[in-house]
């Protein structure tokens, strides 16, 4: 239990002084809405419609794509700091792993999911 | 006799002139809060700090409309440098700026949309009407140019020039931070916040 | 898709309307232009201009032929000694007097030495717009010298005012032609530096090569001019075909490219900026000896000196200080190579001191449909590029 | 081609379509009638040893207060790039609900500059697809550049004389 400790006290103070800096400002700062500064902002503009409810679905695929290797580049960091006792086991696993999303990134290049149209 | 009109004259204009001095100090007094804690804890001492911060945290928002929008640019250069005083860093929209440096002509068709930026900036906010197009209209005295930006929106320090140089453009802020701690605590902070 | 029985909000186009503003930090000033957007790629984009309309035109209508002057230096205020050529060359031929050699040499160095600046302008603004900060500062880095050498010429930095009808304001002085050469020896390893920078920058070629392509049909077409018509493989430099102010006693080259694309228009303008380069060297060093001004005191004023002895000139002096020049009748256009293209002011006059009707032809005011024209079919990012590649510049576009 | 034997070559070739030729310092110019323009423009793009590719400028004069007949004139400066000389072409055009056609299908620059005719002296461009406000703001009356519309000066009220500035402030005209 006693090797959590440190890891503990470092997102409490993170979650305290972040809840400080937030609550101090919404208490303190000066609210003060306007008719004019509640609209949103178009380069000074009135905007005449609405933002648009629907998007096309390429923005959908594209920002799951990231998700996937980005989570795969997170999973590397604690590897990497424990690489040392971890010796050429962890080494031949993380290889598993990249080979494994690697396949998976040049079947989507190849698909064209990388591209825009 | 013309002497004793004049004279009656200059001292009615002086009388009219107290006159307008006391509805000002008067209108500043009865200002409504924020509602917020602003007001009520803002004493001089921590109202002075808090003009300390926001003196030296000046974030212009990108208002380059013509040939002094150049020598804006110039003076977030290396060479004039405007990060010495705070001022470097140029925020695009309106919502992350407290200071609008109007620099340039403003024609009939943007002064609303000058109107439209300056309410969408967050208080506490400050206006630097930079040249003389701006300030008072300039060269161009004619149908299309709005003669001076304060129709439009209040002006805190005219920088004169067509177009001034960056050190003249580093002066007005200087004098804008000048203003900013004279202001910081007093009620006129409060009022502009308001 | 119409109204379903839900009441969701019609939507009779699948395309969004994004409004790339007046206030925006990468238009060069305030341009407005409305993108109908499917997803990333632009499908039309329609100009909207005007936000900084300052009535020039009209107020050139109620002043002197010298008066002016100052005002065709707030036009484009990129290249302020260009307009001050553009509208002094139409006057000159409308009456018909000669420049002495020196005045010319001088208005050749100025005009170079602003387009060497205003192609700094353009470089770091529109490195800036496509990302690359640094090259932002090292352009105002040589644009100061150049600024200081305007200074030290006509005690202004940008609104030079430095040519005037009948030659130029002053006489070349000792600093300003020493702070010339130190500035010839000094800018090629800049340049080079630019280059180094950006010209073989992967994510800058990514960027810019084959995007904003016009072909060179489409640019004759639609009437672009300077650096974005000789990208697109026209030969056309005004300094060239149509020689003005002894621009034929220098030899420099014309770079002119063919696929017209922004990176192609960024080569053009830095090549642009070495030939100025050589062209002021040559002009330095052969500068004539002579007066500055015509001496014909009908149009220049004379000497100071001269006031005191004889009475033509107190007569000369007194009648064009307070009536200024009186133009003959008649109406010109003399186009001239300016920094975006080819810039020539129509004047008309009617005989008296004030012009009857000045109109600029602004190379950027027409570059503007051929510049929508070309964002069709592009990303929202590539927008940013191709108005920075066409180098649009607010004060002469509305005028 | 040097200017005279172009305008020689125009009167040859439109006796009857060109009104007037000139040769001020030594430039081309020729007078058109409004509805000969699309005919002497088609012209001059077409014939291969004219070929004006190159449209430079369309520019409106209003001559009000002088005494030429037809009030408003377009004015069309072309070059060649290839031959490399230029012409001037002047169209006279009426007063009464002044009209000029487009020459955009020849070149495609002619689009903005001829929107900008009809913003700035209200002169109607036809077959022109948008005859509206260019530069102006949507909503402004009268046409800026003729010769009637007044410059409208302003006082301006730039002084930190208080008594002065009070009364001028408060007359301050809004913005249009």
């Amino acid at each position: 239990m006693a090797e959590y400790f440190y890891i503990s006290l470092f997102a409490v103070v993170a979650l305290v002084v972040v809840g400080a800096l937030l609550a101090l400002s919404t208490v303190l700062g000066p609210r003060n809405p306007s008719p004019q500064k509640m609209l949103p902002y178009e380069c000074g503009i009135i905007p005449t419609e609405e933002a648009k409810g629907r998007y096309p679905v390429r923005f959908a695929t594209i920002a799951m794509l990231f998700i996937i290797f980005d989570v795969e580049v997170v999973f590397m960091y604690p590897w990497a700091v424990a690489l040392g006792e971890l010796g050429l086991f962890g080494l031949v696993e993380m290889a598993i792993f990249i080979i494994i999303l690697g396949i998976a990134y040049v079947y989507i290049w190849g698909r064209g999911g990388l591209e825009w149209d | 006799m013309g002497l004793i009109e004049d004279a009656a004259e200059t001292f009615e204009a002086e009388v009219n002139n107290l006159r307008l001095n006391v509805k000002d100090t008067i209108e500043a007094l009865d200002h409504e809060y924020a509602g917020s804690l602003y007001d009520t804890v803002l004493t001089t001492r921590l109202g002075k700090v808090v003009g300390w911060a926001q003196k030296n945290a000046l974030w212009p928002a990108t208002f380059g409309l013509a040939c002094c929008a150049i020598e804006m640019m110039a003076m977030a250069n290396s060479r004039w440098d405007a990060a010495r005083f705070g001022a470097e860093v140029f925020r695009a929209s309106p919502r992350q700026a407290d200071l609008m440096i109007v620099s340039g002509r403003v024609s009939q068709k943007m002064a609303p949309i000058l109107k439209q930026i300056f309410d969408q900036m967050p208080e506490p906010k400050w206006v630097i009407s930079m040249g003389a197009c701006a300030s008072c209209g300039g060269v161009f005295n004619n149908y299309s140019i709005v003669q001076g930006v304060d129709r439009v929106v209040p002006v805190d320090v005219y920088v004169p020039g067509c177009p001034p140089g960056p050190e003249a453009l580093l002066y007005g802020v200087i004098k804008l931070q000048e203003k900013i701690m004279a202001e910081a605590g007093t009620d006129k902070a409060k009022k502009r916040v308001a | 898709m119409s109204v379903t029985e839900q009441g969701l909000l019609e939507r009779d186009k699948d395309t969004m309307t994004l409004n790339m503003g007046p206030q925006h930090p990468s238009t060069h000033g305030v341009f407005r232009v409305i993108l109908e957007m499917d997803g990333e790629v632009v499908k039309t984009a329609e100009p909207e201009i005007g936000y900084l309309h300052t009535g020039i035109e009209k107020t050139c209508e109620n002043k002197r032929y010298v008066h002016v002057i100052p005002i065709t230096d707030r036009l484009d205020y990129l290249n302020p000694p260009g307009n001050n050529l553009a509208f002094c060359l139409s006057t000159e031929k409308l009456l018909d007097i000669e420049i002495p050699e020196r005045a010319q040499a001088l208005r050749v160095i100025m005009c170079e030495l602003s387009r060497i600046a205003s192609h700094l302008v353009w470089l770091g603004t529109h490195a800036l717009d496509i990302g690359a900060m640094t090259v932002f500062l090292y352009c105002w880095r040589e644009r100061e010298m150049i600024l200081d050498l305007n200074e030290e010429i006509s005690g202004v930095r940008m609104m030079t005012s430095y040519i005037r009808v009948g030659g130029v304001a002053k006489d070349a002085t000792r600093p300003w032609l020493d702070g010339i050469r130190d500035f010839i020896d000094y800018f090629p390893a800049k340049v080079d530096e630019y280059e180094k920078l950006l010209t073989k920058n992967p994510i800058w070629v990514d960027r810019t090569e084959g995007v904003g392509v016009f072909t060179r049909e489409e640019a004759i077409n639609w009437s672009l001019s300077g650096p974005a018509l000789r990208a697109s493989g026209v030969n056309w430099d005004i300094r060239k075909s149509k020689p003005y102010s002894g621009y034929d006693n220098y030899n420099f080259d014309v770079p002119v490219l063919k696929n017209g694309d922004i990176y192609d228009r960024y080569r053009v303008r830095v090549e642009e900026m070495r030939q100025s380069r050589i062209i002021i060297k040559q002009a330095m060093e052969k500068l004539p000896g002579g007066d500055f001004k015509t001496p014909d005191n009908k149009v220049s004023l004379p000497p100071r000196e001269t006031l005191h002895t004889s009475m033509e000139a107190l007569i000369h002096h007194f009648k064009l200080v307070s009536e200024g020049i009186s133009v003959p009748k008649g109406e010109t256009y003399v186009p001239i190579e300016g920094a975006r293209g080819e810039v020539g002011f129509y004047i008309v006059s009617d005989g008296t001191n004030v012009p009857y009707r000045v109109k600029l032809r602004a190379p950027s005011f027409m570059a503007i449909p051929g510049m929508c024209k070309m964002m069709e079919g592009c990303y929202i990012a590539d927008v940013v590029g191709i108005i920075g590649s066409i180098d649009i510049v607010m004060g002469e576009v509305d005028r | 081609m040097t200017s005279e034997e172009i305008v020689e070559k125009l009167k040859a070739s439109f006796p009857d379509d060109i009104q007037d030729t000139a040769l001020p310092q030594g430039d081309a110019v020729i007078f058109v009638a409004p509805d000969r323009l699309q005919k002497v423009a088609g012209f001059l793009k077409d014939d291969p040893s004219l070929k004006f590719d190159y449209l430079s400028d369309v520019c409106g004069v209003d001559y009000l207060n002088e005494e030429r007949e037809p009030r408003f004139e377009a004015v069309y400066n072309l070059h060649s790039i290839d031959h490399q000389h230029s012409i001037r072409i002047r169209v006279g055009i009426e007063e009464d609900n002044p009209s000029v056609p487009t020459v955009s299908e020849f070149w495609k620059g002619a689009l903005y500059p001829e929107q900008e005719l009809f913003d700035m002296f209200g002169i109607h461009v036809e077959g022109h697809p948008k005859n509206e406000r260019l530069i102006m703001p949507k909503e402004w009356a009268g046409y800026p550049l003729r010769k009637d519309y007044p410059l409208t000066t302003e006082t301006v009220t730039f002084s930190y004389n208080r008594d002065f500035k009070s009364d001028l402030v408060k007359s301050k005209p809004p913005t249009r």
